[in-house]
């Protein structure tokens, strides 16, 4: 079977289903067919440099800085931003099904991640960090409704639903694959100062140091009740 | 290949498992194979038990209850006699060619039953068991081992030496954990007699004269059974 | 670990969404807030899918905000209303089957003793009457039994709310409900007498009129099961719903109840109240 | 205790040296734990399996594993191993029969929730009227739930399976339970030879990072997990999540060939690849068509036999090769449904080729001269009957 961008259908057969195996160690999957990594990683490049909105959908084990590794990875993952042109990143911090909904713009979610990918119009993406099931049932969800093509840089197996899959990838082969970007954008002659990506747009911020009962006015009671006063949730 | 599938049975408190066991190690020590199917829910006196026993010269694969044995082994004259027994009647499942050992000091089985015994070509022995455990070992508890030795006695599978170190293994050793209950009898046998040591010394001397038995009355099996 | 989590990594604080970075800047992670300033730190539990006057949201807001160690807390749930609001909180939640929660926290409470002896790591069970005391009775007493070293807060409503308000144990007697169409036939069970025999080594009961109250109750409960055995709290979180209580009339409710039937009422071992003098004299002598 | 040292898996499983032992199967499932490096354990008793489980006490007692109790019930028991399990240890528990249904509802969540553990399966009747013998009707329940399951034929296969379990369970492509099923009493309380590895190696330990999904231990972002999310279809979440969830469920079972290959030499073992006839069994019912093989050979019908290892997951492809040329396919089993047999018609195109039977239940033995008598069906062999019933 081809793993290819969607979109596939209302529930697409998983690519396992369909005789697609991971690849063994110093392979990497190419449209569901293992081939080599160089070769998946040059695929992978063209696709972010001629596609629509590239964007990287970094997950919680390089968002969060819970030990050296994960923020020498985090701090690759910038730097293979800074040289995909116009590229974003918007996070996937957790897993949970989120209430209300997600800010597409802030967030991907592996419950909806189409909402994200849709919204944004992205044509091709990055998934770093996530771990494996989640970024499986993204990959999915992906694959079923959109028409964006995934490649997803794993720290373990790999991924058979996404178009292209690296296995093994830490700091070191993040830096690697940034190489091959830079080298296939010079062969297509695209022109692009690396440059970090915009920040995430949810993100002008109150200051909460500042913020006392107060500042609510006639709203402060939900915050705290008064003597005999009823208390509602806020809405 | 040498195959015996053996059914035993018996009443509960004539040592019917713990003589699958030592069928089954004494195998085990000459190097040959033997798998073992003890019949579960009764641990009652006087109530009836079955064994299940395969040994064989080559591997043995086959599981479960011994359906279709071409050993019987009844270890209690009532199981023929008071139909003491889950399997009836005591002959059931017998193929052509087969063996049967019966503890009996008398012909116990009916007429009807030795018709059968013969149309099935059967050699049928009988065998005072526990008449010559108590004039050996001086307990009935000992029909058991004059059981097993008289099997042996016929089909010459293991050596003497293999059965002695399944019986010491048994007594002495014990890879074998029995349940409770049958622990708490072998303790009424260690007091009986004093020391293990004895205990397997009586036993040996049971199954001695056992296999001397089968030796007098011709009875031993050179020829390999096929199933 | 604690706090090592919650931790972005250098570079990323511009591409996270608000609601995060606010989260570790000026959440309750690493240090102790009061629930009086709730308003003033970003709390671990925003938006929710609970119905608008719930008391029993209000309860599980006051309760995030009194974890002593939010970064080292698990939250163990089962079905009913109370997991629509755990699952959105920043604490870790497991949300397992029906009325599983104190089997599946014996468990994890087990394993975080054997990989980490000597951190703390406090696992609390949150759950309502229909998953505690009706469904999950054998687990909840067992877990008690066998003195699990784990919270239990059975926040009850006395009806099963989220599958459309049927009767629970912990319903009054007489009270027609779905399932009860001639009104329940045996009492309210007595769930605190049921904790106290069973081993729990502290037990409170209360109706959430006092907030400093419940976050002290919590507080207790969970440091107590951190050194001791299982702990026990009964709160009364009405279904304003199930039970027709006006929106504004909730909290008047609660107190009536308070009079009634719900009297705070705490009960201890001992070795636990001699454990809550000793630190509560160190902090005094902190302030000192 | 002997000090144990902790080996590579792939050298214990492969290349380690054995030794024969004559032990039960019950006795066999704990050697393989006492090797394992299980951290916890958690038991509750039912006859034919309790035997495991008060081992597998005594390995806990004697310092192999870090804690062990008795549950309330199977659904307490199953539930705690799942809680467990979340909170980054390897566990084990066994159960049989009615004890297997009533821990069902946790069991057959465990892998939706990424449950990595190994769950003895010894089986008995399914309750109604009470029995408790031998039949394996209780793995047609365990079909459907997305866990891996493994038939062992006989001790040595307990041992190896349940071993293998818990590396094949663990692997992040995996990441689901794993069931090593036997039948009670024929393979429990019987002994048989045992090639096992030295007491004295044992696995490394879980590491519950090397995982996809984060376990729940507060040591690992995000600190929003909820790895158990509530789903339907609502504003904020996707139609699709659960069927996704579900698919990835089964891609994992899927995945787990590959290991089922590795470590336990495939998932079907092929006695007499060219035989006219085959026979397809799974559990002891193989043992007892490996010794039907050995009579139809002595009696020079060419028959052979398509051993099942592993039932899920299910050898599809390889069950259609080896039958491709069969004239006859026996399926022999211990229960009244015969859920090998529909899994066999489901899977080869010519089913109707597939004759399901002969089975027992209720605890019956499978005598080998049951399957005979198919075979001289098959071959058009007339035969007086040898037994007198």
């Amino acid at each position: 079977m081809k793993v290819v961008p969607g979109p596939a259908g209302y529930i697409p057969t998983p690519a396992v289903f369909e005789g697609v195996e991971l690849p063994p160690p110093g392979k990497a999957l190419l449209y569901g067919e293992i081939v080599d990594e160089e070769i998946a990683m040059r695929e992978a490049a063209k696709a972010l440099l001629t596609r629509r909105n590239p964007t990287i959908f970094p997950g919680p084990l390089v968002l969060w800085g819970w030990n050296a590794s994960a923020m020498e990875k985090a701090k690759a993952v910038l730097e293979l931003a800074m040289e995909i042109p116009n590229c974003r990143i918007i996070p996937m911090p957790d897993y949970r099904p989120k209430y209300p909904k997600i800010d597409p713009e802030a967030e991907i979610n592996p419950n909806h991640p189409n909402l994200t990918i849709l919204h944004n119009k992205i044509e091709v993406c990055i998934f770093v960090g996530v771990h494996c099931h989640y970024a499986n049932l993204s990959l999915r969800i992906i694959r079923a409704g959109t028409n964006c093509f995934t490649i997803a840089l794993c720290a373990e197996m790999g991924h058979e639903d996404a178009m292209v899959s690296l296995r093994d990838v830490h700091a070191e082969e993040i830096r690697r694959f940034k190489d091959v970007v830079v080298q296939v954008r010079e062969e297509l002659g695209i022109k692009w100062e690396p440059k970090l990506p915009p920040e995430n747009p949810s993100l002008p911020k109150e200051n909460w140091e500042a913020l006392s009962v107060l500042d609510y006015g006639e709203y402060s009671y939900l915050l705290i009740p008064r003597k005999g006063e009823y208390v509602p949730e806020s809405e | 290949m040498k195959r015996y599938n053996i059914r035993i049975a018996g009443v509960g408190g004539q040592g019917v498992v713990t003589s699958a066991h030592i069928l089954g190690n004494a195998m085990s020590a000459a190097g040959k194979y033997a798998t073992l199917v003890p019949f579960f829910g009764s641990e009652k006196r006087m109530a009836p038990v079955e064994a299940y026993v395969r040994v064989s010269d080559q591997p043995i694969y086959e599981v479960g209850e011994v359906v279709y044995p071409n050993v019987i082994m009844i270890y209690h004259p009532q199981v023929i006699t008071h139909g003491k027994s889950y399997t009836m009647p005591f002959y059931s499942g017998l193929k052509e060619g087969g063996m049967v050992i019966i503890n009996t000091d008398a012909d116990i089985i009916p007429p009807e039953d030795w018709q059968v015994l013969r149309e099935l070509n059967t050699r049928v022995y009988m065998f005072p068991a526990t008449k010559l455990a108590l004039e050996v070992a001086g307990t009935e508890l000992a029909t058991n081992m004059a059981m097993v030795g008289l099997f042996f006695g016929i089909t010459r599978l293991v050596g003497f030496e293999h059965i002695e170190q399944a019986v010491r293994e048994r007594f002495l050793g014990n890879t074998f954990v029995a349940s409770g209950g049958t622990t708490a009898l072998d303790s009424a046998i260690e007091k009986k007699f004093k020391k293990k040591m004895e205990l397997l010394e009586k036993n040996m001397q049971v199954i001695r004269e056992a296999f001397k038995i089968a030796e007098e009355r011709g009875w031993v099996e050179e020829e390999a059974y096929t199933p | 670990m604690g706090l090592e989590y919650v931790r972005i990594s250098p570079g990323f604080e511009r591409y996270m969404p608000k609601d995060y970075v606010d989260l570790v800047n000026y959440g309750p992670f690493g240090r102790q807030v009061d629930v009086q300033q709730l308003g003033q730190f970003k709390e671990l539990v925003e938006e929710h899918p609970m119905c608008a006057g719930c008391f029993m949201a209000y309860f599980i807001r006051i309760f995030y905000a009194a974890l002593p160690n939010p970064e080292d807390t698990i939250v163990i749930g089962t079905a009913g209303c109370a997991r629509l609001a755990l699952s959105q909180a920043a604490v870790p939640f497991v949300y397992g089957n029906y009325g599983d929660t104190n089997a599946v926290a014996s468990g994890l409470k087990r394993a975080l003793t054997i990989r980490f002896p000597d951190k703390v790591k406090d696992v609390v069970v949150i759950a309502g009457d229909g998953g505690l005391i009706d469904i999950g009775f054998g687990m909840t007493m067992h877990s008690w039994f066998r003195r699990e070293k784990f919270t239990t807060i059975m926040v009850d409503n006395e009806v099963y709310g989220n599958t459309g308000g049927q009767e629970s144990g912990m319903s009054p007697k007489g009270v027609q409900l779905k399932m009860a169409p001639k009104g329940k036939q045996f009492d309210k069970i007595n769930a605190v007498e049921l904790a106290k025999v069973a081993g729990c080594v502290y037990v409170a009961k209360l109706a959430p009129t006092n907030p400093k109250r419940i976050a002290r109750t919590i507080r207790r409960a969970i440091l107590a099961a951190r050194h001791f055995g299982p702990t026990f709290i009964h709160a009364y979180t009405s279904c304003n719903i199930e039970y027709s209580i006006p929106t504004d009339k909730v909290l008047e409710d609660a107190r009536k109840r308070e009079k009634q039937d719900f009297a705070f009422y705490e009960w201890m071992t001992d070795e636990v109240r001699e454990y809550f003098e000793e630190i509560e004299k160190q902090s005094q002598e902190v302030k000192v | 205790m002997p000090e144990q040292r902790v080996v590579d898996a792939d050298y214990l499983l492969l290349e380690a040296p054995r030794e024969r032992k004559f032990i039960t199967g019950a006795q066999a499932m704990a050697e393989a734990v006492k090797r394992a490096n299980v951290d916890i354990a958690i038991a509750y008793p039912i006859t034919p399996q309790s035997e495991v489980m008060h081992l597998v006490g005594d390995l806990w007692a004697q310092g192999y594993l870090k804690d062990y109790y008795r549950a309330e019930e199977e659904y307490g028991a199953m539930s705690a191993i799942a809680g467990a399990v979340r909170g980054g240890v390897r566990a084990f528990t066994a159960t049989s029969g009615p004890g297997l249904l009533r821990g069902f509802e946790a069991i057959a969540s465990w892998p939706g929730h990424r449950i990595p553990a190994v769950l003895g399966v010894l089986t008995r009747v399914v309750n109604a009227p009470l029995s408790i013998q031998p039949d394996n009707i209780e793995i047609a329940y365990l079909l459907n739930c997305g866990m891996i399951v493994l038939h062992a034929e006989n001790q040595q296969d307990v041992f190896d399976f349940t071993l293998a379990g818990f590396v094949i369970s663990e692997k992040v492509d995996v990441y689901i339970p794993v069931a090593v099923c036997t039948e009670g009493f024929f393979v429990t309380h019987a002994k048989g030879y045992v090639n096992m590895t030295p007491e004295d190696m044992k696995l490394p330990p879980r590491d519950p990072y090397k995982a996809p999904v984060p376990p729940t231990d507060c040591e690992i972002p995000p600190a929003r997990i909820q790895r158990d999310a509530p789903v339907q279809k609502s504003n904020f979440m996707s139609y699709l999540i659960h069927a996704v969830w579900q698919q990835e469920v089964w891609a994992s079972n899927r995945r787990a060939m590959k290991y089922i290959y590795k470590y336990l030499g495939g998932p079907i073992e092929v006695v007499n690849p060219d035989a006219e006839v085959f026979i397809v069994a799974s559990g002891c019912a193989a043992a007892q068509g490996r010794e039907a093989v050995r009579y139809a050979q002595m009696e020079g019908l060419n028959v052979g036999l398509v051993k099942v290892k592993s039932i899920r997951p299910f050898p599809e492809k390889e069950i259609r090769e080896v039958l491709k040329k069969a004239k006859a396919v026996i399926v022999p089993e211990h229960n009244i449904i015969g859920w090998l047999a529909r899994e066999i018609k489901a899977t080869i195109p010519d089913n109707d080729k597939v004759i399901g039977g002969p089975r027992v239940y209720g605890g019956m033995t499978l005598p080998v001269e049951l399957i005979m008598e198919k075979i001289y069906d098959v071959f058009g062999i007339k035969k007086e009957r040898k037994v007198v019933v």
